[in-house]
């Protein structure tokens, strides 16, 4: 209950600082005050003990109605803290990893972020979704994550937007997620 | 109606054209397609048969007529299944591409749908277009271009809307600037992309209004002309920013009235006119108990409205924070006037999005990602009445005429 | 067992037919012989009592590796008589009925045949299954029966070809199948 | 090789002009697709991050290199997975169209894949074509247009081919007439539809050579020169007419052997090149008593087979006479040149199709497609050593390089 509570309130933080660089009633905020201070974090949460694949990979870890309940020790689990908030497959079940997209397909350089918390370190940080495109639906470790994840008129925290403004060759298709970290997000 | 009889005269003809133009384009190619009976099959090719094959056409659409919607998970194609909501009767098909909407005009006698395709599966030369079918027949009516500018998301139901007179039809672009496509459907063509603000769905009034929903939580109604020229005017702000709104509120193209959950269980409502938007009194759903007891709405399309019962239908169940997308098992019948929980229906499934038919005698309808079942209940005592499975991959929303 | 043969020599009368129009060499037969005999045969094992609609129509009665095993009162089943041969979905599941297409498909002139005995008369009809095309794969009622089923370079018998043939608009894509009765096959 | 540096070269060049056009397309159309990043978004849309993404590239081909295909029933897209079956790794996807091909050349460097789609899902106009894939980037590195003249059956292995020095590809048409559609790779084009009599399957031999099997039990062997003109000469029949032969034999590139497996249980045998078919004597692969258990192959790919080692791999299980293509939970390894059964291996899973590793240490592949699960095993010993799931709808195929 408490790390609940330390969720929400970053996830309230966001919004306050997107409503303060633009106004209340602005069109849409920028997180241009946290990038500053996330650019200068040195230490990230990197999965360093190498891929544990499991060659059985179906789905696990799906969220429940009581909630997203985060590990850190599968990447290729739904709960696996970094994807609180990836409607779709992880990259890492499709040829990718967890922040490189599979062959053949195109990386938007666009996303929509979220604030999922690391029962590892006991930190909080921000991540940034980025769509691999191109390609149809992978179709692998599909996941329905909605920890912070916000309505369509706050499009930078909605998961429900083809991500893949940017992408090659105009490609709106979605294939899969990456969970790459911006930094710390308290 | 008139649109209607008017694809039937002249929209064939179109078709045929586009058709006809496909074929000679075909003819230049070296070898023809598999269009006729290979001489080598011999008789049994088209042997005579004892029985009599034909082509159904379906019966003519009713109040209890439903469309359930298969996107997939943001698949490059879909599925929208026609069914007889009186009998869980599978009525027919109709193919889409990626992220389709379903728009029913004429007491549902048409179905527009907006679609996108690639010409290399997923990647390659896009295409947006609108195909306009005849519900009993199932027959593309017209086919429309419209620029390669629909905003793709998981469906949401209203992004995409027909006018209240069915004369127009309007799409929503989000990239490179918002703006809303605007499609005569009279002259079947595309007229415009009309610039707008940051703003969200579309919800149509008469005499070519059309509201929308801003991210500071006003409308913004919208007057627009045959050519796309509008006149745009904010309402004031109707919700708080902490109130999360439901990507898919229940709108009555008929009755004007807008229905709109927010995760945290309050019920904003407005009467979208020409004069403009009339907002009633929030509902708070649950008491404080309930609320302690976590009882939350959740869903992908969680919310459906009945005219003339006045009553609103609220898909909830008891969930963590954050967990709104999830299905549901329980209905919440709400009286859209006092607010009261009139009713709770156990709906015994994980429900993902509902609907209910807008006769007297309504039928609530359920659909079910997780089981690939429409199930049917009696919207006043909560019967489930009957069901029909096999509906895809991942049917998640419910379509019905005069909604 | 003596169904199972019954069944054999029916299929074998059909191959040595068409062997004997064209000669055992010679390119693809034609069932000229058959067609006579099936027009002048009045009595059509047709169901009349009327389609028995079960709301809950998932896929029922597929076929194992102990063989086809037909029943004779649910059309909407795999193992339903007339579907001996059909590898696709049975349109009845469809929005058509048994006998015919869904709307908005297109009919194809053209079939491949089998060979199917039915239990509830102990008499062997032919059947001529013709697709329903110009929409992509129903999904409903999915079957694999192969009773009588032929490779692909006796076509006539294969249920692996899209038998879109002559179909409107050279829509060579698969929707469905529909089993109607060309006659008696004994 | 050559061929494949080649495409490297032109083919990026070719196909870039290609998009170019597809551009220029675009640009014509009054709103440009989603490719810019919104200017609304602001700066989050392109945040800088701490980690640095990247798009991975698979490494080279080896012998254990598996592609799943994934054709669904009779769907209209496809999924090909592309398997390190060293260790069960999924490495990437591929998309392709109606039942396509999946042709492996270069020892596995470049893949060509024979597709077909529709513009409106599955009506409309047909576009058939071949795209090659760099199999380790899986870009596209040729898009060669063909004439609508693919024979969309369930997909067969051999009714499209490459050629044995991989200059030319060669699919099948069936409708209106019989014919075999020639492509010359190294020109990327599509050179002619060479007529020929009511024959299946393609097995290349070298220097332009193609054998074909035919009704009456013969084979066709076809001779073709660069501008697809052909000498054609029939073999002796091999088969007799009540021995239904298996759509999907074993053939290897490499050394020419033909394993085509019938559904009463007997393996006819040919070793094709320029000068013929030499044919082989007839394998009855089970004994009187296994007869009488009703042990008889079935499945949909059912055999594989090892060049070096001289073994066939037979699918089969105990079953009713016409359940030929349901899956087998059992694998007969027959020594080619005796016909004597080596080993039998127990797979313990619904099994539709099978393929073998080339190498001294080969692994055996076997693909569910009720599972949707690729399993693989030691092809001397049985053991099972890993699996992969998730595999789509209904993976039916396997393709291994050198095969």
């Amino acid at each position: 209950m408490n790390k609940q509570n330390k969720f929400d309130s970053t996830i309230e933080k966001i919004a306050r600082t997107t409503a303060n660089k633009t106004g209340r009633r602005g069109f849409i905020g920028k997180l241009g005050g946290f990038l500053v201070g996330a650019t200068l974090l040195p230490l990230l949460p990197v999965d360093r003990r190498g891929r544990l694949k499991d060659a059985h990979a179906a789905t696990t870890g799906t969220m429940d109605r009581s909630g997203f309940k985060p590990q850190d020790h599968d990447t290729q689990a739904c709960d696996y803290w970094r994807h609180c908030s990836i409607d779709g497959n992880l990259c890492d079940c499709c040829g990718g990893t967890l922040t490189s997209c599979p062959p053949g397909t195109s990386l938007s350089p666009s996303s929509w972020v979220a604030s999922c918390y690391n029962p590892g370190d006991d930190q909080t940080y921000l991540i940034a979704y980025r769509d691999c495109c191109g390609k149809q639906t992978c179709g692998r470790c599909s996941c329905l994550n909605t920890e912070g994840e916000l309505p369509v008129y706050r499009p930078e925290f909605s998961n429900d937007i083809v991500w893949c403004f940017g992408a090659d060759n105009d490609d709106m298709t979605y294939h899969c997620t990456i969970s790459p970290v911006v930094g710390k997000a308290s | 109606m008139r649109i209607f009889q008017h694809y039937f005269r002249n929209g064939r003809s179109a078709i045929a054209g586009k058709i006809a133009i496909a074929t000679l384009l075909a003819a230049s190619q070296p070898v023809l397609a598999g269009g006729a009976v290979p001489s080598q099959l011999g008789s049994e090719a088209t042997v005579q048969l004892m029985d009599e094959p034909t082509i159904l056409t379906a019966p003519p659409s009713d109040a209890k007529r439903v469309y359930v919607l298969d996107p997939g998970a943001f698949h490059m194609t879909s599925q929208i299944f026609t069914i007889d909501g009186n009998n869980s009767e599978l009525l027919g098909m109709t193919d889409a591409g990626k992220l389709p909407h379903v728009l029913l005009g004429d007491n549902g006698n048409f179905m527009a749908v907006p679609s996108t395709v690639y010409n290399r599966i997923a990647r390659g030369i896009r295409d947006d277009y609108i195909e306009v079918f005849d519900t009993r027949t199932l027959n593309v009516i017209a086919d429309i271009d419209i620029p390669e500018g629909r905003f793709l998301t998981a469906v949401m139901e209203h992004m995409a809307t027909l006018s209240t007179d069915d004369k127009h039809l309007l799409f929503q672009q989000f990239s490179p600037s918002p703006a809303i496509g605007l499609v005569d459907l009279e002259q079947q063509k595309f007229v415009k992309m009309m610039p707008i603000p940051d703003c969200y769905h579309l919800f149509p009034a008469p005499n070519q209004n059309v509201f929308m929903h801003c991210r500071d939580g006003s409308m913004l109604q919208i007057s627009y002309d045959n050519e796309g020229n509008t006149q745009q005017k904010p309402t004031k702000v109707f919700h708080p920013e902490d109130d999360y709104l439901f990507n898919n509120p229940a709108y009555s193209r008929k009755s004007g009235r807008l229905v709109w959950p927010s995760t945290n269980g309050k019920i904003f409502q407005a009467n979208l006119s020409e004069s403009g938007a009339e907002f009633l009194k929030t509902i708070e759903v649950f008491s404080d108990q309930q609320k302690a007891d976590k009882w939350r709405p959740g869903g992908w399309q969680p919310v459906a409205y009945h005219d003339d019962r006045n009553e609103i239908y609220l898909l909830a169940d008891q969930r963590a924070e954050w967990t709104h997308k999830l299905p549901s098992r329980y209905v919440f019948v709400i009286d859209a006037a006092s607010g009261k929980q009139l009713r709770r229906l156990e709906l015994g499934h994980e429900i993902t999005g509902i609907g209910v038919s807008q006769d007297d005698k309504p039928y609530l309808f359920a659909v079910s990602a997780d089981d690939a079942t429409l199930y049917t209940f009696d919207a006043v005592t909560g019967k489930e009445l009957s069901s029909i499975d096999e509906l895809g991959r991942a049917p998640s929303m419910v379509f019905l005429p005069r909604e």
